[in-house]
């Protein structure tokens, strides 16, 4: 184990802004895509139904 | 049933849906186990301290960004020889996850050399050409989005993923050697002697879990493509009113 | 002219995700005249663009004596002259340049004095030194027609020729059409004007979603 | 063949001078653009000459990105492209007569231009000789992977914007080798390196942009 307590942990050896503005920003990117994509996905899928019981009327 | 089955949209459809939860699920498991190897199973390194755990997603992204381009340009060459829809859906459902992990190293690479070389950004080989992808992924993501026509824009984007495919070694190398004659040495940022296994360990793992997340998300992006393609068609109407 | 076919097999089209037609068959001899109708947005004109090779069909085949037309497009391409909606004529350029250039493009050297001919036969005599830019809408499209005449091609592909003609230049392509069918020739077009076709063997094919009734032949 | 080619671009530059307006337009682009910087970054000789090259070289890249939009579109607009596109002859020639005839037109006016502005900023005559003949051998290849983007954009809304987004990051390495060979001069360490590597990308280009427009092309027409 590299680490004695949290903080140490968090600090990273004074490292702890680079490091976890890293990690923070890819954890985002892959956040934002992930959530952008639910959205599109549950958009077409209401818009299809919609244009599909337009159609059937 | 033969791969040529899978390559109709509606079994492509059914078989996507079966695989996303696996891709997904393992993407999420080698994540966990690959962030466990960054930060509690490799040691601190002599020379850069701490801050090198910052590779273990650099190096990752920025082997996905390129891999992501090249199984894009691969899928267009596909679709242009065969004219098979399906690989023109593959190739646009991979641009917005590429440029994502093209950003993502460029971001990581600033914030790694900030430490490193003093210095956010450096005109080195790899940040340059990385930036010049990124400008690739957005130019392909434009072209696609003004054209209206489906099929023109499958195709006109993947000539243009084909020839920036064969401009982007030319970039990199034309940049390197730009690069050496401008600055005396060349910043390498993985001086191979301090690499221990571990740390190599640790970059693959995670590298495998970008795989698995990259194909669990551009599934799901095909599938929704699919349905919107083929919405016309009884197998779709179906499913709609299944989920109704 | 010997003998030649214009078939168009299974023949499906589609623009963005609406299906325009499929399951089109119709073959074109020596002589004959194709007369494509149907309403606006039926594919008239995508059809006659799926012939001339430039789009490509959803599905299906169109053959050029017999062989596939992207697999012979050089023979197929001398053998054919399209006019679309534009005319394809410069305004920069006085009628006779733009016969000229045009001709060079298509592989051709260019006959002046027949240039010129055909120009004062399509009544341009007195503009073959203006540039096109002054020229009126009806004026440019003879130039149009003129260069149609000069490539000599076998097939004709005419989308709405008569837009912008006055009588009496529908009256002269009405003759124009008859007199290359009489030569052993063959013209596909849309027009949405009445055409007086005395004598030529003319095929009607109506283009629409809803069921393509088969060739009614006049 | 031959006699394709010869037929576009004997076309394309009667063409030309019917409209010397957008010729001018492009020289004088490249002229105010280059003027702009002196006014930027300030007179000093020494900083002149050392960022003249780069100057310079993406001054003629903007230049000849400026009249490339145009490279397809007018004959698209007056249908004179699909008849050219549906001539017998390959459209590759096709593409190529116009990317040579574009290079004519725009692209050698920039070499004319280009000592005057050499000498604006403090180049030595052996520096203006070697950007000469980096321009001589790089504006080609502006014009040649610029007609991949003009095909491909052609009839688009924005597509000139567009235009110069898709083709800005494929010119990279012709800027680097360009502005690298009179770097190289001026430094004293030579420009052969970096003009044979301009000349191995045009070679590159020549072989391979035509094609892709080419295909570009139909697919945009279809």
């Amino acid at each position: 184990m590299e680490w004695a307590s949290w903080s140490d942990f968090w600090n990273m050896g004074g490292y702890g802004l680079y490091i976890w503005g890293s990690y923070g920003v890819t954890v985002a990117g892959v956040l934002i895509e992930v959530i952008l994509l639910k959205r599109a996905s549950a958009e077409t899928r209401r818009s299809l139904k919609r244009m599909q019981q337009w159609e059937e009327q | 049933m033969n791969l040529y089955t899978y390559a109709s949209p509606a079994n492509f459809y059914r078989l996507a849906g079966k695989l996303i939860p696996w891709f997904a699920w393992g993407a999420g498991i080698l994540t966990v186990w690959g962030l466990y190897i960054s930060f509690f199973m490799a040691p601190t390194d002599f020379q850069q301290g701490e801050a090198y755990r910052i590779i273990f997603i650099h190096v990752p992204a920025a082997w996905m960004s390129m891999f992501i381009y090249m199984v894009m340009a691969f899928w267009g060459a596909i679709g242009l020889a065969f004219n098979t829809r399906l690989s023109f859906m593959m190739a646009r459902a991979l641009a917005p996850t590429g440029a994502m992990f093209t950003f993502v190293a460029l971001w990581t690479g600033a914030l790694w050399g900030k430490p490193m070389w003093g210095a956010w950004w450096v005109w080195d080989a790899r940040l340059t050409s990385e930036l010049i992808l990124l400008f690739l992924y957005i130019g392909i993501i434009a072209l696609w989005a003004a054209i209206d026509d489906i099929r023109r824009g499958d195709r006109a984007g993947s000539l243009l993923t084909l020839i920036g495919a064969i401009n982007v070694p030319i970039i990199y190398f034309s940049v390197k050697w730009w690069n050496t004659l401008h600055q005396g040495s060349t910043i390498n940022l993985m001086k191979a002697p301090s690499m221990a296994k571990i740390m190599l360990l640790g970059m693959l793992v995670l590298a495998i879990a970008a795989w698995f997340y990259t194909i669990a998300v551009a599934l799901v992006r095909v599938r929704r493509v699919i349905l919107e393609r083929e919405r016309q068609t009884e197998w779709v109407k179906a499913i709609l009113e299944k989920e109704n | 002219m010997s003998d030649f076919l214009l078939s168009v097999h299974d023949l499906a089209c589609a623009r963005g995700d609406r299906l325009l037609f499929k399951g089109m068959n119709f073959s074109l001899k020596t002589g004959e005249l194709l007369l494509v109708q149907g309403g606006n947005g039926q594919g008239k004109t995508s059809l006659l663009r799926l012939l001339t090779g430039l789009a490509r069909p959803e599905a299906g085949e169109v053959r050029w004596c017999g062989a596939l037309i992207g697999r012979q497009r050089e023979t197929f391409h001398a053998a054919m002259v399209y006019l679309g909606h534009a005319n394809g004529v410069k305004d920069d350029l006085n009628p006779v340049e733009n016969l000229r250039f045009a001709e060079g493009l298509q592989g051709r050297t260019f006959d002046a004095p027949r240039a010129v001919a055909t120009l004062e036969r399509l009544g341009l005599s007195r503009c073959l030194d203006l540039p096109c830019r002054v020229l009126s809408f009806g004026q440019r499209r003879r130039v149009a027609l003129a260069s149609l005449l000069l490539a000599g091609a076998v097939l004709w592909i005419l989308d709405e020729p008569l837009t912008g003609l006055d009588v009496h230049a529908v009256t002269l392509m009405e003759g124009l059409i008859r007199d290359h069918l009489t030569a052993g020739g063959m013209v596909v077009a849309t027009t949405h004007q009445a055409l007086n076709l005395e004598g030529v063997n003319v095929q009607r094919l109506l283009v629409g979603n809803v069921a393509i009734p088969e060739l009614a032949v006049n | 063949m031959h006699r394709f080619v010869l037929a576009v671009l004997r076309r394309d530059l009667t063409l030309a001078t019917r409209r010397r307006g957008d010729w001018l337009i492009a020289q004088f682009f490249f002229v105010m653009v280059a003027s702009l910087f002196p006014l930027g970054v300030g007179p000093e000789p020494a900083m002149l000459a050392r960022i003249g090259p780069g100057v310079l070289w993406v001054a003629a890249t903007l230049a000849s990105l400026l009249s490339l939009s145009r490279l397809f579109a007018d004959d698209h607009r007056d249908g004179s492209l699909e008849h050219m596109v549906l001539s017998p002859e390959p459209t590759v020639l096709l593409v190529l007569g116009k990317s040579l005839a574009h290079w004519l037109i725009y692209g050698i006016p920039l070499l004319l231009v280009a000592p005057v502005l050499g000498i604006q900023f403090n180049l030595s005559w052996e520096a203006i000789w070697v950007l000469e003949l980096s321009l001589l051998l790089g504006t080609p290849i502006l014009s040649l992977l610029g007609g991949v983007g003009a095909a491909l954009t052609l009839g688009l809304r924005g597509g000139g914007v567009l235009l110069t987004l898709l083709i800005l990051p494929l010119y990279v390495p012709a800027l680097i080798f360009g502005a690298g060979a009179v770097d190289g001069v001026m430094a004293g360490t030579g420009a052969e390196a970096h003009l044979s590597l301009l000349g191995a990308f045009f070679v590159l280009s020549l072989m391979i942009a035509p094609w892709i427009a080419s295909a570009a092309l139909r697919v945009s027409l279809e």
